[in-house]
């Protein structure tokens, strides 16, 4: 079935839980405000279950209802796999194949970031949920230039060393920070490299939208819980899809 | 962990406790009440309903009081009737309905003959309780047990049985031991039982025999995909107690809802009906090999639970009274109690631990049911969640039998399929991140929590003990609001006409065979 | 300021939470459909931070965001009390003075809802929330049926009683049975008594939109939190206003 | 509560860290930093920046430094050139950014004379500390302090001022007993201390001399207001370590995070760097009454919580050498510690009550800070709630000095207003409820508990013997990714350009004031 609603104890309920804060006093009128709220985001009926005063101007309210929206599961759009998995055994013969000399990756925590776990996960050896990561790779040379990481820094780096890829770490969401830094760092690429030869630009991080990534110009975009393979895998298919096997 | 309390002091509890339910026994065996004639009839075979839904052990047993009265137990009338109609219970009860039968008592050698086949009849009835009990014991140990204790217990109440089935089987997937389809309101005020398959109950699904069946077939299948038997609970409370009692157990349900004095107090049913009911629905479930819970949890909903938590105590002395006499054993009895304490009592949780433990030091061999908090949820969902995360704390710490898992949305509605889950994962971590830590739980002997509990039981033995100094006992302290603040007079509340005191002459083979004179 | 948005940790961000399941696999395609009902609840930018399988055939998920609705407190419609707040003492002064003899309430818990807490918090000497209710006030009389009442025998005791007011209690909301039984009790008044005689209607509970008194046929709605001197001091207002002091 | 520990293994295991930690120490003596030098001017008296936001005492470091070298301290150059310039600290730092000024290093009387103006003019400075934290014990005395422990303490995080400001103060009427400002990501990494108030930090707001005096004062109507002196908390962290402690403590902030490491490994700042701005720092806390947070928590944000254990216990015990060789007194020591372990990970509520009661043991005396779950909190906000519950419950237990509210959305965003008010929710019911349950808690000698806390001593133990045994001993460790497995080699990281060793001339009032040498 492609069209869905939200299912609360019975197919086709439609029911949702809503958690927010308006910046005004607890009062019937606060509720009544929730509710307009509500409503407003197609919840109705709605009810107002929790409503509790924060200090003289602020209000916490928990509401509870049905929306009226349906849910098309067909229009959908999501960044699928559109590329083989590969193991690290197989992901090294392609490359030994067809590049003939290491895939060369720089990947850094850019901006004031210095969340390199996530990085870390998919460079490091050590690797993540059970993966190991891109440093395992015989084939893949792996230049991980740590946290905090500024734009031109990184520019120079993924010049010095010939990167095939460049992975950008994007942990920090406040006030967008993410996308501000990811667009600086595409910004600074297109103008460092000729058209057509800059590295693959891969931005990764937990609150990334996959779909931006003509938005943010990059190439690809990973979101949270992604593992070494998938971006291994990736980097091989793009990279050696564009010099074709002699 | 138990708690050192003297042992005198329990043994007085507990014979106290007999002296006030033992005149209540006995005025329960000298009634009789149109459900245990019914119950008895189902027993016999006789299932389904009238076009309109009135079921056929109404229409005999009516047809039979209009015409000989309830005093003697249909079980004579009907059987001396039956063989001149094929002996088929459906026809007869049929054409009772449609005023085509007049039924006399028989006497003498006929009424011997007539009870040997109403006997007869029942006992095919009972052998299906031992054939459940049996099948039961068999799956457990073929496809295995709940793998601890407690046993995880969830409640699914969509009205529909055919969307309480999908998400009961999804519970249990998600690690419940135990299912309890709650009961659409109203249920326990209808003088019968429903039938077929239903779906549009009101925040529950209709207790029907076909209900019951449906979601014990599917249960099973879970059973089988997980490798442990997932228990089936239901209620045998309201008008129809003992028939229910009586379908539950030959559907091999596993647990049932079943109190000595909820119907009085909850649903104001009159007290000797609950307690006539009572009787025949614990031999059944004695027998049937089905846990009963009782429902002291309830009495903290009306009441204050520190004020209270004596009520609780003597309550449950008294469900072990009624229930060991009734034949059940100490595994059967999953006494109820509940952690409903106001949260913002000072040391609320060492209040709960103290009650809880209370219980357990009282009841050592009983699968104690452990109550979530309901009254002091609000729709603060979060807060609510925690809550519920320190019941399940004081759940494991103590040692409780059956945890029946808080609901984040008690205050809002019936729990939906997230809110199982979510209360499921709040379950595992407790247990699995906390769920020794009464190694590490050692209250003082004579702390706060130790001081407490010793302090509830003796406010319980006071009160056993001015109850017995009432004229009337029970009935009077049950019409002077003594549990859950309701005041419940013996001679009204519902289902009283449905009353009948027996007569010399009274036959009923289900307790007969039940009580074990043959 | 009359237009307000929700706050999460700045003023004007809009932030809000909200949960719920979807009848549909946990996948990629899952998280898709549930930023699209965000979407169509009006937040964007949505995060689905939490999406978790329930089965094979349900995900719930936690979803953050942005919502573009503004509220209009202005426009908000409560149903204020439009009536002085009277003490038990001035409420039973007021009644001998006009009414001349005991104001007659019958309440009950109608249809098969037997929670019976909320209305006897307002009509039971003990009260709520430290005020005394109904039976407490002297020139009140009080006929509390209790529990599970049926509409047929609500009406007769409201005849033979000469009720002035009805009030009933609706807990259990599922499947709207609060508002079924609440209309099928209006219109069983309408039936029963002589138009403009029928005795004042009031219906509460806790999960009722006190703004729908005319779709349910009734003189007033009271929601969670109410107090019996509220309904006291409503139920003089009403009666004692119908007829003008000798 | 407290384990039951072998007093001779701790005494033990403090020698070792003595021993790992004197060469450090020795080390630090003989460095200086721009970032101690600029501290010392700021102590003096020179603030504010120009135009372009560079502060002054950097103009005057840097210009003092190209003349003359930074190895004899800025102190005899600058107060031999004050003469010459009226002796306005700001007209000679702007005339030094302008190229108008040139340093020399006097020698013999007239450094003597510098040396006594300096001093003079730092003395001002450190008479400010002295004045704030009289102040601070006046208002406690006459508006009451924190009313229990542990304290509660709760983070602001918006990046604007104006922001935190009312959050802050809605948050301390909410019931939080300190109040931290976040400071922005990126600030640590700054060798100077931006100036003014401010309005758009990342995720954390600007430590600034004037945000530190608008939120201070903005707490100090709140503590009036509550009857309660609300502290605040900032961070004298990253390449601006001393200075920023200096602003603290003449602002009269109450508490700094102020770690021996932590700018090393998680912000890949210099290890020499770190450690001589570390002493100056702590000096000056010691001097201003100022409560330091240690970052052990941080290490469990990278390594396993159950793994690292000893290494948290390890780096406590060099921080608390550290912290009194600089000064510091037991009751100023906040260590970290931080409930981190993966909750799938069985008993680990268990596992964390014995690592929270081993520090509790082995600090007894010092307000440990225990800080929540973060690593393992996901978006699933519910089971965050919960974690946090049990967190808050792990330091009621354990006896807690310092709590770090928990934040249900910690993998989501910066706390949001309802956030916090949620949280502080969470603690008020634990604390109520559950707060004295550590009366009944009583692992045993050889218990899970006492067993898990003194392995991970033991683990301590052998990790600095083995320290020691490095041939640089700590400073090898550290390249090794001994702690939060990040290696940090001695001569790499940020800010090393800003370290110079001390000539036979330098001198620095501020460090010979506190150091008592006068
Ligand atoms: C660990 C941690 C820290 C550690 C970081 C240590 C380190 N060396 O990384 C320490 C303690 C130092 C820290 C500090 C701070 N932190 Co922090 N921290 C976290 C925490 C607890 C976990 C993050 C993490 O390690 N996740 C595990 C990894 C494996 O997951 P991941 O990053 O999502 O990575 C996966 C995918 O996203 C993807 N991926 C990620 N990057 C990339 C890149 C590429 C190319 C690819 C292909 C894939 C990919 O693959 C990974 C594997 O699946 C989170 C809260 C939480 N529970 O999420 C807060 C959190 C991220 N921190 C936060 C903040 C604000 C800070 C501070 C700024 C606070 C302050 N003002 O002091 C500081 C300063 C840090 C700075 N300058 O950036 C906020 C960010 C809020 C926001 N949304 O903007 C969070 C969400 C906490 C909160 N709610 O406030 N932090
Ligand atoms: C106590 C309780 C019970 C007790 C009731 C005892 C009794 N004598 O009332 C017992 C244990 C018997 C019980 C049983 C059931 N309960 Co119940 N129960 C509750 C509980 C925990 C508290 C309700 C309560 O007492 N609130 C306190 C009172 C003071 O508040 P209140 O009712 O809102 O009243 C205030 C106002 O609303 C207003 N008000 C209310 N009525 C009126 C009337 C008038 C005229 C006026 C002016 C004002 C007014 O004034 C009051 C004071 O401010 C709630 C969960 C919760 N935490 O809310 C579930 C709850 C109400 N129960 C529920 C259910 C489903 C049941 C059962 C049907 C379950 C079952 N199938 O077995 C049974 C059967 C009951 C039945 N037939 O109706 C659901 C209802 C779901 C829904 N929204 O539809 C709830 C919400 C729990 C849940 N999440 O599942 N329950
Ligand atoms: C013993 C018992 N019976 C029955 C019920 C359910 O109520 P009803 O009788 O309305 O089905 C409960 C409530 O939980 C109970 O505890
Ligand atoms: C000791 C210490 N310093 C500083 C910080 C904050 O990081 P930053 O240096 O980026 O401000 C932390 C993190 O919580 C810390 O524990």
């Amino acid at each position: 079935m492609s069209i869905i609603r939200p299912y609360g104890d019975t197919t086709g309920d439609g029911m949702v839980q809503v958690s927010f804060t308006l910046p005004i006093k607890h009062s019937k009128v606060a509720d009544g405000a929730a509710l307009q709220l509500a409503n407003k985001m197609g919840m109705e009926p709605a009810m107002v279950v929790h409503s509790k005063p924060m200090g003289d101007d602020f209000t916490f309210f928990v509401v509870y209802g049905q929306v009226n929206h349906l849910v098309d599961v067909d229009k959908v759009q999501v960044v699928e796999r559109d590329f083989p998995l590969l193991t690290p055994k197989e992901a090294n013969a392609v490359i030994k194949e067809t590049l003939r000399r290491p895939l060369v990756v720089v990947g850094a925590c850019i901006g004031t970031d210095a969340h390199t776990v996530g990085i870390d996960a998919i460079l490091n050896i050590k690797g993540f949920a059970g993966e190991k990561g891109l440093e395992y790779y015989k084939e893949i040379e792996v230049v991980n230039l740590g946290a905090q990481v500024s734009v031109p820094s990184l520019v120079e780096a993924a010049v010095t060393r010939g990167a095939d890829a460049v992975l950008v770490s994007q942990v920090v969401t406040q006030r967008d920070a993410h996308l501000l830094n990811t667009r600086e760092m595409s910004a600074a690429f297109r103008e460092a490299y000729p058209a057509g030869e800059r590295p693959l630009l891969v931005a990764g991080g937990p609150r990334f939208d996959e779909s931006m990534t003509t938005e943010l110009g990059v190439d690809r975009i990973f979101g949270r819980g992604t593992t070494p393979a998938e971006v291994a895998s990736y980097l091989v298919h793009r990279t050696t899809a564009k010099e074709p096997a002699a | 962990m138990r708690l050192d309390l003297d042992p005198r002091t329990i043994a007085q509890a507990r014979a106290l406790a007999a002296k006030v339910g033992d005149p209540i026994v006995e005025m329960a065996k000298k009634h009789t009440t149109v459900a245990v004639e019914r119950a008895t009839l189902r027993l016999a075979g006789l299932a389904g309903a009238d076009p309109d839904g009135t079921p056929w052990v109404n229409h005999l047993v009516d047809a039979v009081r209009a015409d000989v009265g309830l005093e003697h137990g249909v079980a004579l009338p009907v059987w001396q009737a039956l063989a001149a109609h094929d002996n088929d219970l459906s026809r007869l009860a049929e054409e009772a309905a449609a005023g085509q039968v007049t039924f006399h008592l028989p006497e003498g050698a006929e009424a011997e003959l007539a009870a040997k086949h109403a006997r007869e009849a029942v006992g095919v009835g009972i052998a299906r309780l031992d054939a459940s009990r049996v099948e039961r014991e068999r799956m457990i140990a073929e496809i295995g047990d709940a793998p601890r204790k407690p046993w995880i217990y969830l409640i699914v109440a969509t009205g529909d049985i055919y969307e309480d089935i999908p998400q009961a089987q999804a519970a249990a997937r998600e690690g419940a031991d135990i299912i309890a389809v709650i009961r659409s309101t109203g249920q326990s005020l209808l003088d019968y039982v429903p039938e077929g398959a239903t779906r549009e109950g009101f925040a529950g699904t209709y207790a029907t025999q076909e209900n019951f069946r449906l979601m014990r077939a599917a249960l099973d299948e879970t059973s089988r995909e997980l490798g442990r038997y997932v228990r089936l609970t239901n209620y045998a409370s309201g008008l129809c107690m003992p028939e229910i009692a009586a379908l539950a157990g030959m559907e091999r349900l596993d647990m049932m809802l079943n109190d000595s004095m909820y119907g009085i107090l909850f649903r104001d049913i009159n007290p000797v009906r609950t307690f006539v009911d009572q009787r025949l629905s614990r031999q059944i479930h004695a027998r049937a090999g089905i846990i009963i819970n009782t429902g002291e949890d309830n009495y903290l909903t009306t009441a204050d639970a520190v004020e209270a938590a004596h009520t609780v105590t003597t309550s449950q002395l008294l469900n072990e009274y009624f229930a060991k006499e009734a034949g059940l054993e100490d595994w059967q009895l999953g006494l109820g109690h509940a952690f409903e304490i106001n949260p913002d009592v000072p040391d609320s949780f060492r209040l709960e631990l103290a009650h809880a433990l209370l219980a357990k030091t009282i009841f050592p061999d009983a699968p104690l049911k452990w109550m979530p908090p309901t009254r002091h949820m609000t729709g603060d969902i979060f807060k609510g969640y925690l809550l519920d995360g320190f019941f399940n704390l004081a759940g494991a710490m103590t040692d409780q039998g059956i945890l029946l898992v808080g609901m984040m949305t008690e205050a809002v509605v019936t729990p939906w399929i997230s809110d199982r889950d979510l209360a499921l994962q709040n379950v595992r971590y407790v247990m699995d991140a906390a769920g020794r830590l009464g190694e590490d739980f050692h209250p003082a002997p004579d702390g706060f929590i130790a001081n407490r509990a010793r302090e509830v039981l003796g406010e319980s033995i006071d009160l056993l003990g001015k109850i017995i100094d009432e004229p009337n006992g029970l009935l009077d302290a049950i019409a002077d609001g003594t549990f859950g603040l309701m005041k419940r007079p013996a001679d009204a509340g519902k289902g009283l006409e449905g009353v009948a005191v027996k007569s010399e002459a009274y036959y009923n083979p289900a307790s007969t065979i039940l009580e074990g004179e043959e």
